[in-house]
Order: C-alpha cells, then structure tokens, then sequence
C-alpha cells in the first residue's frame, strides 16, 4: 500500500482550477460561445430596436446585463454535464476532501472562463450601445460582483437538471427569477450613477448577495448533486 | 399534541384522521366565506376614494398574503421532508405548488382588474405585482422540476431543495423589486392600506372572507394530498380495502 | 470493517433485497450475485453512500456510517460503471486530478501505476483516441495511487481482455493477502487464491419471502 | 346592523359603474376555487378507478 503525502485542502483547490482550465482549453467551446453568444444577442438589439443612440442609451447597461445573464445560463451545461456522463461526479462525492471546497473551485474556475472573456469585452460593447461614459465603471463593477453570484446560482439549477436528459429550457425557467435581485442591482448601479448618484451602496449589497451565495449556495450545489446521482 | 403531529406523518393516518375532520372543515369554509363574500359585496359602505372597485380587496389581499403564505408553507415541509423524511410532508408540499400557483394567478388578475379604474392601466410595473409576478415564477419551476423527474424521490428531494432556495430568495428578491420600483415608479400607488382608517363594518367581513379562504385552501390541500397517499400507497392493503369498499358501495363489484 | 444489517432496498415498487446483513473484514472477498437487474449496483452504491434511498444499518469500524463518512470516504476505492476517465485529458492529467481532489499527492508513481496496466507510455496520449479496454486501465490504475482498505467495484473485467483479466486477478490477490477487503460484483468466474463469500441477491430475497 | 349598501338589485349589479372589474374578480376567483376542488375530486375519482381495474385484474 503506498502512503504518500497528504495535500493540504489549498493544493486540492489549485488541483481542480488546474483541471478546469485544462479542460476549457481543450475544448475551447466553452470559452467561445458563451463570448460569442454575449457578442451576437448584444448586436440583436440595435438591429431589433433601433440604432438611435438616446434609445440605446436608455437600455444599454440592461441589455449587456441581460444578454451577460443569459450567457452564463447557457454556459452552466458544461459545468457538471461532463462529469455526470464519464461518472466523475461520482468520484468527485466520494472524495474524503470537502465538497464545498471542490464545488467552489469548480464554479470559480467556471466563472474565469465563461464569465471573465464577458466582462473584459462589456465595456466595449457598453460603449458601440452608447452608454455615457460615467455608467461604464458602474457597470464593470456591477458584474464583477454580480456574476460570480449567478455562477453559483446557476450551479444549483445545473446540479439539480443535470440528470435529466433535457434540461436545457427547464434550467432556465428555474434559475432565471433567482437572478432578478441581481440584474435589478446591477442596472440600477448603472441608472445611479448617470443619475449622479452615489451607487456604492448597491455595490456594496451586490457584495452581500455574493458572500451570501459563496456561504449557501455550494451546500444547496451538494444536495442537488446528491440526487441527481442517486 | 406532538403524538397527534407525528401520528399525521403515517399516510395511513392522515388519511383516516382528514376524512374526520374535513366535513367540518368545509361547513366552516362555506359559511365564512358565503357571509364574508355577501357582506363584504353588499352591505358595507362604499370607499369614498375608489367607490364600489374596493370590492376587489376583499378577494385581492387574503389571495396575495396566502399566495407568500403557501409558499412558506412548502418550504417548511420540504425542510420537514428533508431533514426527517417524512412522506407525507412531502406529498403536501407537492400539493401545495399547483394551489399556489393558481391562488397567485388569481392575486395578479384582481390586483390588475383594481388596477384599471385605479391607475387607468391593467398592468404597471408596481412592486407587488412584480414580485408576486416572480414569486408566479418560482411556483411555475418547482412544478415543472418535479414533473420532469421519472423517480418519485429524486423529483421530492430536488424540489424539496429548489423549494429551499427560492425561500432564501424571496426576501431578496421582494426587496430588490421594491427598491427597483421606487426608483423607475412615481409614489403614486394606492392601497388597500392607504385608505385612512377601516372602519370595522369593512375589516370584519374582511376577516371573514381571510379565513374562508384560508378553510379554502386546506380543503384543497387536504384532497390533493390524499390523492397523492392514494397514489404511492396503492400497493398497500389499506388502499385495496378502501377500493374494495368503494366497489361495494357504487356496487359494481 | 464494514457491516450491514438489515439492508432494505425497494425501487420502483419492486423489493430488490431485504433482511440483508452480512459483514466484511480486512484480508476476505466478498462477492455479490444476483441476475440483471437483481439491484447489485444498488447495493454497492448504496453501500459508497451514492445512493440513499435504503432502510438498515451500515457500520463502518463499528460505528453507523453517516457519523464515519471522512474516514469512510478515505479509506474507500469505488470503481462503478463509468470510467470516471475525462476523454479530453491525457491520462497522466485524469490520474493527477483523480489523486488531488482526494487529497493524494501522487508523487511521481502515475508512471508506474499506469505500467502495472500495460500503459507504459500512454501517459500524454488524449483519452479519446484509447479503445474502451485501455480507458478501462487507465480507470483501474487509480487503485494502485490511493491508500485504500476497502475496493468496492463493480463489474471490473468489463472490456479487458484475458491478459488484462489475469493481471486484475493477481493484483486483487495481492490486494487481499495485504489485508485489504474487497467487495466485487462479476460475471466473471473469480480464481482468486483466497476464499470467497457471496452474497446472493436473488437467493436472500426468496429466503426472505418464503419465511 | 349592516344595511344593504344599494338601491336595487340592479344596482347591485351595475357596482357603481365598477361592475366590469368587480365581478370578473369574483369570477376568477370563483373559477379558481371550483377548480382547486372539483379537479382532486376528479383525480381520486380516476385514482379509484384504475386501481378497482387493477384488483379485478389481480383476483381474477
């Protein structure tokens, strides 16, 4: 019997963003079409709307939260989808290492390719909708505190469908009301501060849901796992 | 007490203690809700602000509190179903999603049938229709992840769990949608609540009506979830007496 | 080690076993039979803790399990019907996150375990381009990483051919006769050089309806 | 006591020129509550059936 070292509970976090990262850049699809997904839904709305920049203006950081939101609902298929299939799962709850911990390492490394690619183009795109350039900081903000939330969010609703064969618009129709507090915070971030007003309390309850949803969510993630392998 | 509780977690038991109580049950429902609903219609004073339209109210606010109410109500027996596994709070809370999505369908429609005359729109973004719009949402995904599971305790547990969360939820999401209705909403919305002083020619009938819909609801709780024992626990012997008996009665046996 | 008393599995309105209790020690093979569908998987999911929808007891160092789950999940192999094997990583990959997410460091012995499989070499080729019976050794080499006291596997033989049987075989032995125990579902007629208990699935539950 | 708030029936009905709104609530509310009862009765009902068909088959 071999009895290697121990690895302390940081190294196993490590080990699984490791692995996360790997996959993603190996099958470069789950970085991509989230990104192009933002990308194409962004464009849809001045070709559907209207290209009159006061218009746009006015829905701009809405339709970037939005069509953010979407994106990370549909990328959340391949958060456990692959796990499921090849039984990895099922190793992954027979580890001796806690399970929250591991879930957090996969949500994040998650969030780092499917939602980081989004918020570094937002901007840009923020600005082709018009949005005066005092809302751009705001809304930067906004989703790098709002989308880790809709990660874990949208895990719960993965862990829960993920042993259904379709689960594709039934994921949708359970985790997008949970993500209402978040899009209303986000915009409203945005609308404060072209308001002129102080948005860093917003931010700051953003900051709350995402610590809320850090200490909850992984344990709601566990048990939904949990069932769908049983 | 506790052994009348824990008697109610044994189907068999529920089911034989509602079939006593349930006759009582809806003689109450039926004479509060008939003289709540005849008095509250006819013989109280008209609002001097929005006239006969306030009548809405009377079916408007118990239908709103009890749409929360019903989801608190299948939270906690989820919790209950969890935690100690007992059947039946499960077979409630399966009961309690389709009671609850109706009475929230029928919350939105009369706030929005008072809307009309009131704010001269059928729908506006005010804040609790939205947030009983939302809560219409989370009662639509519990009863659709239940029917999506083949395995009766696989679909029980996810939405035991998706019950919890959404309870967590709603709090935020009421606050949320509140905040966000000050912001984009003119403070021009008018309420039950803001209507001076009830008199109590209008709260006693009021308080009729709330607890006959409350009787209302337990009926119908109470029938779905002894057709759910009948269901998962027809392979049991009580069942085929309880059919059996029933052939003999319709004699057709 | 591990103990089961008075296991009760019923699925689908169908009892699958009930009154089952046996008892497994360190340096024994048990083997559980039934015909398909008899709920042998069942049992052993239901014994990794992957499944929970059972009545009875199971003890683990004599205490009920779910107060032993860390030292349970720590000293337990579960090989199921999945590969559990990531076809986009490279073996070497799949091994190093396997060790990792149980807290193993693997110290270099991936190469080496992946040898015993005949793998030697294999370690950086994509998983996708193996056949079934390779991807299955490159399952079975994560047994040779971790410190167990307890395999539970099952079906293990699927897709290996009669060399890849053979060494199974002497490696279970080994695995035994160190004082490990072994619990296994199998078509295959076992020749292991240690006694073999089983546990008929089929027999325990018409025992327990003519009685 | 409490008086009958109208002057006549139809005015009772007419609700004071609210009658469109007033009534249809009621309405939705009463179709509400017929269908939260009469459609467990149905099922249980059906329940019944299926499993007297189900004895007859097992005794038979």
């Amino acid at each position: 019997m071999m009895n290697n070292p121990r690895m302390g509970l940081g190294s196993v976090i490590v080990a699984t963003v490791r692995r996360e990262l790997l996959l993603a850049f190996r099958s470069p699809g789950d970085v991509i079409n989230p990104l192009m997904f933002f990308i194409i839904a962004v464009t849809l709305f001045p070709l559907g709307g209207g290209a009159d920049s006061e218009f746009l203006s006015g829905i701009a950081s809405g339709v970037i939260w939005v069509t953010t939101l979407l994106a990370i609902m549909f990328s959340m298929e391949s958060l456990f989808r692959a796990d499921y299939e090849d039984g990895s799962l099922e190793q992954l709850l027979m580890s001796p290492q806690p399970l929250y911990f591991l879930l957090l390492a996969k949500v994040l490394s998650h969030w780092l390719v499917a939602c980081l690619p989004i918020l570094i183009l937002a901007p840009f795109f923020a600005a082709m909708l018009a949005l005066p350039a005092a809302g751009i900081l705001p809304l930067i903000l906004g989703l790098l505190a709002g989308t880790p939330t809709l990660c874990l969010l949208g895990a719960i609703g993965m862990a829960l469908t993920v042993g259904l064969s379709r689960s594709g618009l039934l994921l949708a129709v359970l985790i997008l009301p949970l993500y209402i507090p978040v899009l209303v915070f986000g915009t409203g971030m945005v609308s404060a501060a072209l308001g002129s007003l102080p948005y860093t309390g917003l931010l700051a309850l953003m900051g709350a849901m995402l610590v809320l949803a850090i200490c909850l969510s992984p344990l709601a993630i566990a048990a939904a796992l949990r069932i769908s392998v049983n | 007490m506790w052994q009348w509780f824990l008697q109610l977690g044994s189907p068999r038991l529920f089911y034989s203690m509602t079939d006593r109580y349930l006759p009582w049950l809806t003689w109450f429902t039926v004479i509060l809700l008939g003289t709540g609903l005849a008095w509250g219609l006819a013989f109280t004073p008209p609002d001097y602000q929005m006239g006969e339209n306030y009548r809405i109210a009377y079916i408007h606010v118990p239908m709103a509190t009890l749409a929360m109410g019903c989801y608190a109500m299948m939270a906690s027996f989820s919790a209950g179903y969890l935690i100690w596994k007992i059947k039946v709070a499960d077979m409630i809370a399966k009961a309690c999603a389709p009671i609850g999505a109706s009475i929230t369908a029928v919350a939105l429609a009369t706030g929005s049938l008072w809307g009309i005359p009131t704010w001269g729109t059928w729908w506006i973004w005010d804040a609790r229709l939205t947030s009983t719009l939302i809560m219409l949402f989370l009662y639509v995904g519990i009863i659709a992840l239940r029917s999506a599971f083949d395995s009766i305790d696989s679909g029980a547990r996810a939405c035991a769990v998706l019950s919890l969360v959404g309870v967590v939820n709603l709090p935020i999401i009421k606050y949320s949608v509140d905040w966000w209705n000050t912001l984009h909403q003119g403070a021009s919305n008018l309420s039950l609540s803001d209507t001076a002083a009830n008199p109590p020619e209008v709260w006693i009938p009021a308080f009729f009506v709330g607890f006959g819909i409350l009787g209302f609801f337990l009926i119908a709780l109470i029938l779905r979830t002894r057709n759910e024992i009948l269901i998962r626990e027809r392979r049991s012997q009580w069942v085929s007496d309880l059919v059996a008996n029933n052939m003999k009665e319709s004699g057709d046996a | 080690m591990l103990e089961a008393q008075g296991l009760f599995c019923e699925r689908d309105d169908r009892v699958l076993f009930q009154r089952l209790d046996f008892s497994l020690f360190g340096g024994q093979v048990m083997q559980i039979q039934g015909s398909n569908g008899s709920g042998k998987t069942t049992l052993l999911r239901i014994l990794c803790g992957l499944n929970t929808d059972y009545e009875g007891r199971i003890l683990w160092d004599n205490q009920p399990i779910q107060e032993m789950r860390t030292q349970f999940r720590d000293n337990v192999f579960f090989l199921g019907h999945a590969p559990a094997i990531n076809k986009s990583l490279s073996p070497l990959e799949n091994l190093r996150w396997f060790c990792a997410s149980r807290g193993v460091s693997d110290n270099g012995d991936i190469p080496a375990a992946l040898a015993a499989f005949g793998l030697a070499g294999y370690e950086d080729v994509p998983c996708y381009v193996m056949s079934a019976g390779q991807q299955r050794r490159v399952s079975l080499a994560r047994m040779k990483l971790i410190p167990a006291k307890m395999w539970i596997l099952d079906e293990p033989f699927t897709a290996l051919d009669k060399r890849g049987v053979a060494e199974l075989e002497t490696m279970l032995a080994a695995f035994v006769k160190e004082g490990g125990a072994l619990m296994l579902t199998t078509h295959h007629p076992l020749q292991l050089q240690c006694p073999i208990t089983v546990v008929d699935l089929d027999r325990s539950n018409d025992e327990a309806d003519n009685s | 006591m409490p008086e009958f708030q109208f002057q006549s029936l139809a005015e009772f009905f007419a609700m004071g020129g609210h009658a469109k709104y007033v009534w249809s609530s009621y309405g939705v509310f009463a179709l509400m509550i017929a269908y939260n009862l009469i459609q467990p009765v149905l099922a249980k009902r059906k329940i019944i059936k299926t499993q007297k068909a189900r004895l007859q088959r097992n005794s038979s």
